[in-house]
């Protein structure tokens, strides 16, 4: 990576914080309608009930978890890049790693809602909270949507910390460029940091804790949500690799959001000089590595379900790949694990238009995949007389375009009003480079 | 008698409670400060009555509570249906709440309704039919449905004072062509009932006895008497029709054959019998002619005219060459052509060559459906009614619209102006619409009468609530309407008191209460005189002619099909025969086209395709549905439904196979027929879903519904089963015995006193789904409707499963599927909250009020037994009046699912606590349980050693549906006992 | 210093002495159940050992990292154990009427799988690819290491003459020790998937878990990351060598290890849940035979102290990963450790479910040595023929990186 | 002590420098009173002989706690309950394990934000005077503390050591 100034990297960044234009507005104002869209579609079913989605029996789960399960997924790929790469050394993670944390937070909270959306009674959820209460009701310790509960609330609080620490350094450093009242705030919100070495020396053990703790988190957590369906005995749901495939899975679509937001933000703000193109390619590398994973678990679940000889388990997977469903099935394997080798030829993977076009196709098939486990498993489970179908309703793509508004406006609100990139973090980087040079 | 039927009994109510109580009682909270003595808030009285949804004539139990009746059960007494009910009966109740039936009489003026209170009506009817007897003879003329005696006589009395001739009976289903067989080959012009519990092979030339042949429980009851496997033994049936409904479905072998070459078959049968058996015991003149008749009919003749598949046909004529007590029965209800007429008294004189002493036919015990009118007086009294319009016509409960051929015109006739149209109904069906006045009479619910199926009957209808809108009983009007002084008595109640009287000779108040509680005079009704035949008389050659034309029609034929559900048409408005579907074809709310997949690909059309129906007579438009069970290029409809009336749940539903039919009155004019034209068949371009329950019919080798051979059962029983796959797990009961150390991860838990569980016996689950419908009418179950259905949302707690036998395809198997309550239930601890959980006597426990609606239950119930609310489903008043107090109705957004009728449990273990004692056996009974008309579900008890269930769970047949899911299901299935094919 | 390592391979194949001799023994004295199971195990074990061993040194290269550069040479030594594990499964054939339970059962249509010929030819084949690409990559790996204008040994002499026959392309090189590196690592997962549900899972036909695949090849670089370690250490404390780790180099090596002794414990539990959980007869009965039931139980709690708990808490403690000779111990516990694990899963299959079958007869021991003493023979042997490995700063060509 | 009476801070471009100037000023009477910087350097907190953080024990402290914590409410709340579900006893440990390692992670990262706080002694504003805006940007700066009378001494030294002085009238401030 190219040498760059102190001073070139803290211009860069800080002037990502200038007022934005007026396209800035009325991309986030369109965005706010979208979420609107998604706000009254719920209010309309917490109305008239869950019939007004598509799910029915057997399948009762829909799109509203397959949603949850997605967003779940792109948020852990932003703990993968800022903890687990943290841990590895990999200094390409430093220029995305706050863009990715960022994304981890909105995306949770994305994905905190599609829980309440999915509940016949919202209105009740405070059932599952372990509140004491005079008639000694608790909550089922043994539900895998209690250890949601847990996990998600952990996993939320965590990443909102984790970024919290992340970005103080930055904080002090617009404070001490700001003026007027964004300095006020910045003064508070950086709780006067001075960089003394005395706080440096806490705050990188800290630091590097947080890193060492949120790695485990991050896998835990998505091993939780993928019980949510391989703690049952659907076919298709009940099997032991879901928890790694899940992890695998998760970082995959993640790290195809993380592309997805970083060509646009590197061209808008120009940052190309910090994001560099060895930045994305080693995310596209790792996409091939998690990728790789995916069709494994793909392979080993079909293997598996044909080695098992129980008519029940062939018939999902058989069903799978031909039935009502097997274009989404297609999609999936094909997006996931397939169109990622591209990434396998240097000419690709350092073209920016190949990547972006890679990097949406591996959102779709992310999504596709969990459309596929979540729906067909049910569709063909164990008493043929049950079988079933499904399909979403407009109130369902409702929601669900309102969900993707409002991450994207939450992250835009983000990247004009908070540091989108880690100065002190790019400094380091470049330190070292001009120490090891 | 056990002891439920006790209580019930003990339950049921006097007159005076009976007549009293009110529904006004439960608008206000203090209503009840002043109540009727033997009337306790929160605790049933049982009223006996008859059903009268159909001319079976079943007994029922009335069970009101706070002044309005919530559920009807068989009358255990009762000698007809012996407390059991069928779908139809189970409903019946929501024809009474039905909330389109009309509450005042209305009069129709310048072509708009306008009501009347009922005094008027009945004034203004009476001036009318007073005016119109004095202006001569047979001004007043009446159309009635089939009524008891009594009834009856106060008709004809009441019509003689008004100087008209007798009324005249009127049902669709009137067994015309059984009558007239009879008549021919007997010289009984008349319907008398079969033994089939007698005999040990069963040939049915389409008799569809389980679905609307003359009384669908009772014999539902008798043939499993022959056919249920018993000690090692189990009767054949074989099933001879161009189709296969439910009762097709129950029969050991279909055999498929042309429409009306069911006589040719018949014919060949004899043939064979006389060749065989000679004609001992014949007389030897009645043998000639015998012969005569079915000389041509050889084997390969028969086989080439009714295109029968050879290998079948020769193992059912070896069978019943081979069976002791053989019982032949002839065409089904539907059948109205010419065909069924020979294929009755080929099955005559079938019954007679097999067995000249005619033992398993009573002629003494002759159903009350003979007194309908046959399709000749129907259409002579029509055409007087167009010749020659009296000025007053009364039409009693009957629907001649819909039901007979649009040529009669009978919807122009009674539309004429010239005659003043009464119409007594409950439902304002297409007759009622063309009616000039329409009189709702109180129902049987609400009235006194009488009813007896059989002669010598006695079978009581009493006021089991008080007349929801206040109407009199037809009886009372038509006493009003009678010239004064006809009548002695002053109301049909002592007109029936005093018939009843004079002619059961009960005379002191005593013995009338006493017959009154049990619903009638049982006693005699069961014995029946010597079972000898009559006579057989010589006149049944001429009906036979040369079957050749069978094969040279090549166009598509058409047949109604009948329906378990809406027997013929009457009930197609109730909404829960609507919601719950069809057993064998699966699709509730719609009548699709029925057709073979040869059929349908001939026509280039597939399952779903909306088509139209022409023929002469007129056109129906339905979907197609594609099922091997129909003869190829035949087309069928099931009866009942299209019915061209506003209406939210029958109007323009489905589509009406009558209107496709025509009259034939042949030249020697013996006997008139209904006979459909060759259709003619258009796409309607459109397509439509079929409301369908079933994904799919093919168990796909899993172990689910399952079957064993006789000689399975005769051999030695195997070794245990250790294995851990799905064919070699063991069963593993819901109790401490069922764990195994090595097997189970969980430790076993015991229970208190009790672990509920029930035995489904497949071998006697004949798919009739009354268990569906009581369970209905028990828990609340809300409707959901056609396009809910459609979208897979049907609430049924209780549901039979239609599968084919996994080793023999197109062979149907019933397999009654709940909640199994199973001890290791998947459902219970993937809820956050703990909505379900198991509880201390083994019930799967669902608490509503503290389920959140996430559907984890739903997606990991192995048997996708537990149902959602999708949305606040609605009761339209006053449908909500039918609703049990005892059962919560859910909202929108929880999860519910069979319970075993925990309310019945807990009212049992009140008693057994006030007695303090322990719950006996037999002492819960499931809504379900209660009506199964075969008694193929049993209720009980595993912990109780000596219950019925922990000696069942001990039978060889016992297997858990996906018992190798480890989840102990409470529900015990027995496996259905099959005939080795030969 | 000659002779003390001199004497290393001598002690080696005297352990395999004993080892065969305990074998031999055992089928003669009529225990040859008990022989071919030892075999069996120590064969996964030890093949486990070298697989995952040279997944180190490929993966470091993958992603670059540069700290890791004398650990690789060392990693690579383990690779010299390839064509003894290829022989040594070849050596199974003659055992399968004991290592195959299956082969006489009813399979409910597995048989289109679990066949001798075919099993034998696909993992045979299997086996053979994943030492093919494993040596490939090594054939590229060295090239930067052996100095080419003076190979010191026999081996080297012909290496060089090789990488003679083509211009020496320094590009080319890294190229294709890039590739084949990411090849090995494929099939590694893949292979050891393989080897695992053939020779594990399918001892109990009726079970089958599909994370069996990914727990064999995560569990084979645990237990190679502890045999690399303790390979290290040795070196590291063997005066003879100029080898010599920094702290870092070995609290960073500690740490990895750590890593997958987490990773292995979380597919341990991954599966345990999910069958706990579901509760399928099919899949429960498996586990329970051994986590639940005596005998296995207590060999289960062993492992999983042995191989979990214990590592889990000492080295959540980051000193002590700098300490080489604890750091011999906790890995020579976890081999141990992992010893057992095999017997836990093999034993009750291969020992017919008959109680007795825990205890460890003296035969089980020494056949263990036996294996033990193969791996140190090879190792030492690769490490004879590149000596440069072992210097203290390595290799040409390339800048050396810190971490 | 107690009689340095001023601070003066020299700016430096790079660690490295920072670090010697530390170095030297650790031979000279005048303490090193802060330094500042804009990252982390080996090189700085070697030459101020800064030890390793202790927040660690407040991590492993939450950790343990929140352990525990999980793993009592699961057990407590069932035990409560004592309802049986799908035939698994009241209190499976197995699945409870799950609560336990997540309220583990949770503990852990609330203990090691507190100790964060309370080490760093954040949130803090008295610090800012002596601070100069720079050191957030691309300085380092060593804060000297010394008599008033020794300023202008100081400011000669550091600038040996290649430190910039910003202009007094910043210095002026911080007295």
């Amino acid at each position: 990576m190219e040498k760059l100034s102190f001073a070139e990297i803290d211009n860069t960044v800080n002037a990502t914080l200038e007022p934005p234009g007026r396209m800035y507005w009325t991309v986030v104002a369109l965005l706010f309608c979208g979420v609107l869209v998604g706000a009254a579609c719920w209010g309309w079913q917490i109305l008239v009930g869950i019939g007004a989605g598509g799910q029915n029996s057997p399948v009762n789960w829909g799109t509203y978890l397959i949603n949850f399960v997605f967003w779940v997924g792109i948020a852990h790929s932003g703990t993968l890049i800022s903890a687990i790469l943290y841990l590895l050394r990999a200094g390409w993670r430093n220029p995305i790693a706050r863009a990715a944390e960022t994304m981890t937070v909105f995306a949770v909270c994305t994905a905190g809602l599609f829980p309440f959306i999915h509940l016949g009674r919202v209105w009740m959820v405070y059932y599952m909270l372990p509140v004491p209460n005079q008639r000694t009701l608790w909550p089922n310790f043994q539900s895998p949507l209690m250890f949601d509960v847990v996990a998600i609330s952990t996993y939320l609080i965590v990443s909102v910390l984790f970024w919290y620490t992340g970005m103080l350094p930055d904080f002090a450093v617009i404070r001490d460029r700001a003026a007027g009242v964004r300095k006020k705030i910045f003064t508070v919100l950086s709780l006067g940091w001075t960089g003394r070495y005395e706080q440096w020396r806490h705050y990188s053990r800290g630091y590097l804790l947080f890193a060492a703790l949120a790695t485990p988190l991050v896998i835990s957590v998505h091993s939780v949500v993928s019980w949510d369906f391989a703690l049952g005995v659907a076919p298709g749901w009940h099997t032991t690799i879901f928890a790694p495939y899940f992890v695998a899975g998760a970082i995959h679509s993640g790290l195809a959001m993380v592309l997805t937001l970083m060509i646009p933000m590197r061209r808008i703000f120009n940052a190309q000089r910090i994001i560099t193109m060895h930045v994305l390619e080693s995310v596209a590398k790792t996409i091939v590595f998690t990728g790789l994973i995916v069709g494994f678990a793909y392979a080993t679940e079909y293997f598996i379900a044909w080695y098992s000889r129980n008519s029940v388990e062939m018939e999902v997977f058989a069903f799978r790949s031909t039935g009502d469903f097997a274009l989404q099935y297609w999609i999936m394997v094909i997006c996931n694990s397939l169109v990622p080798l591209l990434f396998f030829i240097k000419r690709i993977r350092t073209s920016i238009l190949w990547l972006f076009a890679i990097s949406i196709a591996v959102n779709i098939g992310m999504w596709f995949e969990r459309f596929v486990i979540i729906i067909s498993s049910v569709a063909r489970d164990f008493l043929p007389h049950a079988w079933g179908d499904y399909a979403p309703t407009g109130i369902e793509y409702g929601i669900m375009l309102g969900s993707f508004c409002l991450f994207f406006f939450l992250f835009f609100l983000f990247v004009k009003h908070l540091p989108s990139i880690s100065m002190t973090e790019i400094k380091e980087l470049q330190h070292q480079a001009g120490t090891h040079d | 008698m056990d002891r439920r039927t006790f209580l019930k009994l003990a339950g049921m109510g006097s007159l005076t409670f009976a007549s009293a109580c009110t529904l006004e009682s439960e608008k206000k909270l203090y209503s009840l400060v002043k109540n009727q003595d033997d009337m306790v808030s929160g605790k049933a009285n049982w009223y006996a009555g008859t059903c009268r949804r159909c001319p079976a004539g079943c007994g029922v139990l009335a069970k009101n509570r706070e002044g309005r009746v919530i559920k009807l059960e068989g009358n255990p007494l009762h000698p007809v249906n012996r407390g059991k009910l069928c779908i139809r009966g189970q409903s019946g109740l929501q024809a009474v709440y039905h909330p389109e039936r009309p509450k005042k009489p209305r009069i129709k003026q310048d072509g708009r309704w306008q009501a009347l209170s009922f005094e008027e009506a009945i004034v203004r009817l009476a001036e009318k039919t007073r005016s119109a007897a004095a202006r001569g003879k047979n001004r007043v003329r009446m159309l009635t449905c089939l009524e008891g005696d009594v009834c009856m006589g106060l008709f004809e009395k009441s019509m003689a004072a008004l100087n008209g001739t007798a009324p005249l009976v009127f049902e669709p289903f009137s067994h015309e062509h059984l009558r007239t067989a009879n008549q021919a080959v007997f010289g009984v012009s008349g319907l008398p009932s079969y033994r089939l519990e007698n005999a040990d092979c069963l040939v049915s030339f389409g008799a569809d006895f389980l679905e609307t042949w003359l009384s669908p429980v009772e014999y539902a009851r008798r043939f499993k008497a022959m056919h249920a496997y018993a000690d090692g033994k189990k009767g054949r049936f074989f099933y001879v029709s161009p189709w296969r409904g439910l009762t097709g479905a129950n029969a050991d072998a279909w055999l498929s054959c042309r429409p009306a070459a069911e006589a040719v078959i018949c014919l060949g049968l004899i043939r064979q019998v006389l060749a065989r058996k000679g004609s001992s015991g014949i007389s030897t003149q009645v043998a000639r002619q015998i012969r005569a008749v079915c000389q041509p009919y050889t084997r390969e003749k028969v086989i080439e005219f009714s295109g029968v598949d050879p290998s079948g046909y020769d193992q059912m004529a070896e069978a019943l060459l081979r069976a002791k007590d053989p019982l032949i029965l002839g065409a089904g209800t539907l059948g109205r052509g010419r065909g069924d007429l020979q294929a009755n008294i080929a099955a005559n004189l079938l019954n007679f060559v097999l067995d000249p002493q005619l033992g398993k036919i009573d002629f003494t015990r002759r159903h009350r459906a003979e007194k309908a009118a046959g399709y000749g007086e129907i259409a002579a009294f029509f055409d007087q009614l167009a010749g020659n319009p009296p000025d007053v016509l009364l039409l009693n409960n009957v629907n001649p619209v819909y039901a007979l051929p649009p040529e009669m015109d009978t919807s122009g006739i009674l539309g004429s102006k010239q005659m003043f149209t009464v119409c007594f109904s409950n439902f304002m069906d297409e007759t009622a619409q063309r009616a000039d006045m329409v009189f709702p009479v109180s129902m049987a619910l609400e009235s006194w009468d009488e009813y007896g199926a059989y002669p010598d009957l006695l079978s009581f209808c009493q006021p089991a609530m008080k007349p929801l809108y206040g109407a009199p009983q037809i009886g009372d009007v038509l006493l009003r309407i009678a010239p004064d002084g006809t009548f002695e008595n002053k109301d049909a109640k002592q007109e029936l008191i005093s018939r009843v009287q004079e002619r059961w000779g009960i005379s002191d108040t005593g013995a009338w209460l006493q017959a009154v509680r049990a619903g009638g005079r049982f006693e005699h009704a069961e014995a029946s005189a010597g079972a000898s035949g009559p006579a057989v008389t010589t006149a049944f050659q001429s009906w036979f002619e040369d079957p050749s034309e069978l094969i040279r029609s090549e166009s598509l034929l058409f047949a109604a099909l009948p329906s378990v559900r809406f027997f013929d048409g009457r009930d197609a408005h109730i909404p829960w025969l609507c919601e719950i579907p069809d057993p064998v074809s699966k699709v509730a709310w719609q009548s699709p086209v029925l057709m073979h997949p040869e059929t349908a690909r001939k026509y280039g059309v597939r399952t779903g395709d909306g088509i139209n129906l022409i023929n002469r007579s007129g056109a129906v438009s339905a979907p197609v549905y594609e099922t091997r069970y129909i003869q190829p290029g035949l087309a069928g409809i099931q009866a009942g439904q299209g019915h061209a009336v506003p209406g939210k749940y029958s109007g323009g539903r489905g589509a009406n196979p009558f209107s496709l039919f025509s009259l034939k009155r042949p030249a020697d004019a013996k006997t008139a027929f209904y006979a459909a034209d060759p259709l003619r068949l258009e796409k309607s371009g459109q397509r439509q879903k079929l409301a369908s329950t079933a994904g799919s019919m093919d168990p796909h080798g899993r172990k689910i519904a399952l079957t064993m051979t006789l000689s399975d059962l005769a051999a030695p029983p195997g070794p245990e089963k250790h294995g851990l796959a799905m064919h070699d797990f063991p069963l593993t009961l819901p109790m401490p015995e069922g764990y195994d150390a090595h097997r189970d991860f969980y430790p076993p838990h015991d229970h208190a006193d009790y672990r509920w569980a029930m035995v489904v016996d497949l071998d006697r689950c004949i798919g009739c789904s009354a268990c569906a419908a009581a369970c209905y009418a028990e828990n609340n179950l809300a409707v959901v409707g056609e396009q809910e259905i459609i979208n897979g949302r049907e609430m049924s707690w209780m549901h039979i499963e239609h599968y084919q036998q996994m080793d023999r395809p197109d062979q149907p198997i019933f397999l009654p599927m709940l909640c199994q309550h199973c001890d290791n239930a998947p459902c219970e601890s993937v809820c956050p909250v703990f909505a379900p959980h198991h509880n201390k006597e083994g019930l799967n426990n669902q608490i509503y009020n503290r389920c959140i609606g996430t559907r984890f239950c739903a997606q990991n119930c192995p048997y996708k037994v537990r149902r959602f609310n999708w949305h606040d489903w609605n009761w339209p008043e006053p449908l909500n009046l039918q609703l049990n107090p005892d059962v919560t109705v859910r909202s929108k957004g929880v999860m519910e699912k069979c319970s075993f009728c925990v309310q019945r449990i807990k009212t049992a273990h009140g008693h057994a606590k006030d007695e303090n004692r322990k719950i006996k056996d037999g002492e819960v009974i499931p809504a379900c349980v209660q009506t199964c008309p075969t008694g193929a579900l049993v209720f009980g008890s595993l912990m109780d050693a000596d219950s019925r269930v922990s000696k069942l769970v001990k039978d060889r047949r016992a297997y858990q549906v996906m018992g190798y899911l480890n989840t102990k299901p409470a529900v015990i299935y027995l496996k259905k006992v099959v005939h080795e094919i030969r | 210093m000659q002779n003390a390592k001199s004497r290393i391979i001598p002690a080696a194949l005297g352990l395999v002495l004993i080892g065969t001799v305990a074998f031999g023994w055992s089928l003669a004295a009529g225990h040859p159940a008990a022989a071919w199971r030892a075999y069996l195990v120590n064969f996964l074990l030890f093949s486990a050992i070298a697989q995952g061993a040279l997944v180190f040194s490929a993966m470091m290269h993958t992603v670059h990292a540069k700290w890791s550069r004398r650990l690789e040479n060392l990693a690579e030594s383990f690779a010299a154990f390839f064509p003894v594990s290829f022989v040594l499964f070849l050596g199974l054939f003659f055992g399968r009427a004991y290592v195959f339970p299956w082969m006489h059962a009813d399979l409910h249509g597995k048989e289109v799988w679990l066949n001798v010929q075919f099993l034998f030819s696909r993992d045979g084949i299997a086996l053979l690819v994943l030492y093919g690409l494993g040596f490939a990559y090594l054939y590229y790996t060295l090239w930067f290491k052996v100095d080419a204008y003076n190979p010191v040994t026999g081996l080297q002499l012909r290496l060089t003459r090789l990488w003679a026959r083509r211009r020496p392309d320094p590009e080319k090189y890294k190229h294709r020790r890039y590739v084949f590196g990411v090849l090995y690592l494929m099939a590694f997962a893949v292979v050891l998937s393989l080897i695992g549900f053939d020779l594990v899972m399918a001892a109990e036909p009726h079970w089958y878990s599909t994370l069996f695949g990914a727990y064999t090849f995560i569990k084979a670089i645990y237990v190679g990351f502890g045999a690399l370690l303790i390979l290290a250490a040795c070196t590291h404390a063997s005066r003879g060598t100029g080898f010599l780790l920094s702290q870092s180099e070995f609290i960073d090596m500690g740490k990895l290890f750590f890593a997958f002794c987490l990773a292995w414990a979380d597919l341990f539990y991954c599966q345990l849940v999910v069958i706990w959980y579901g509760n399928i007869s099919e899949e429960t009965a498996y586990v329970i035979t051994r986590t639940m039931l005596a005998p296995w139980n207590r060999v289960a709690w062993a492992v999983f102290i042995v191989c979990f708990v214990a590592p889990f808490l000492i080295l959540l403690n980051r000193r002590i990963k700098a300490v080489p000779w604890f750091m011999t111990c906790l890995c020579g516990l976890v081999l141990i450790g992992m010893w057992l694990e095999h017997y836990l899963l093999l034993g009750p299959a291969l020992a017919g479910h008959n109680s007795a079958s825990t205890a460890f007869s003296a035969g089980d021991v020494l056949i263990f040595l036996g294996f033990a003493g193969l791996l140190i023979a090879a190792v030492t042997g690769y490490l004879r023929q590149f000596p440069g490995m072992l210097d203290a700063a390595p290799g040409k060509a390339e800048a050396e990186g810190t971490d | 002590m107690t009689n340095h009476d001023t601070h003066i801070t020299a700016l430096f471009a790079d660690d490295a420098q920072a670090a010697a100037a530390v170095g030297a000023l650790r031979q000279t009477q005048w303490p090193v009173a802060d330094v500042h910087g804009p990252i982390p350097s080996q090189a700085i907190s070697g030459a101020l002989g800064i030890k390793k953080s202790g927040v660690g024990w407040f991590t492993l402290a939450g950790g343990v706690f929140g352990f525990f914590l999980g793993y009592f409410l699961a057990v407590f709340t069932s035990a409560r309950w004592g309802l049986i579900v799908s035939g698994k006893p009241v209190l499976s440990y197995i699945p409870f394990f799950i609560v336990g390692f997540e309220f583990t992670i949770l503990f852990s990262v609330l203990a090691n934000v507190l100790g964060l706080i309370l080490l760093m002694r954040l949130p803090a504003h008295r610090d800012l005077p002596r601070y100069r805006p720079e050191c957030s940007a691309d300085r380092f700066g060593v804060v000297v503390s010394c008599r008033q009378g020794e300023a202008p001494e100081v400011r000669r030294f550091l600038t040996e050591l290649g430190g910039e002085m910003p202009e007094p009238a910043d210095t002026q401030r911080d007295l």
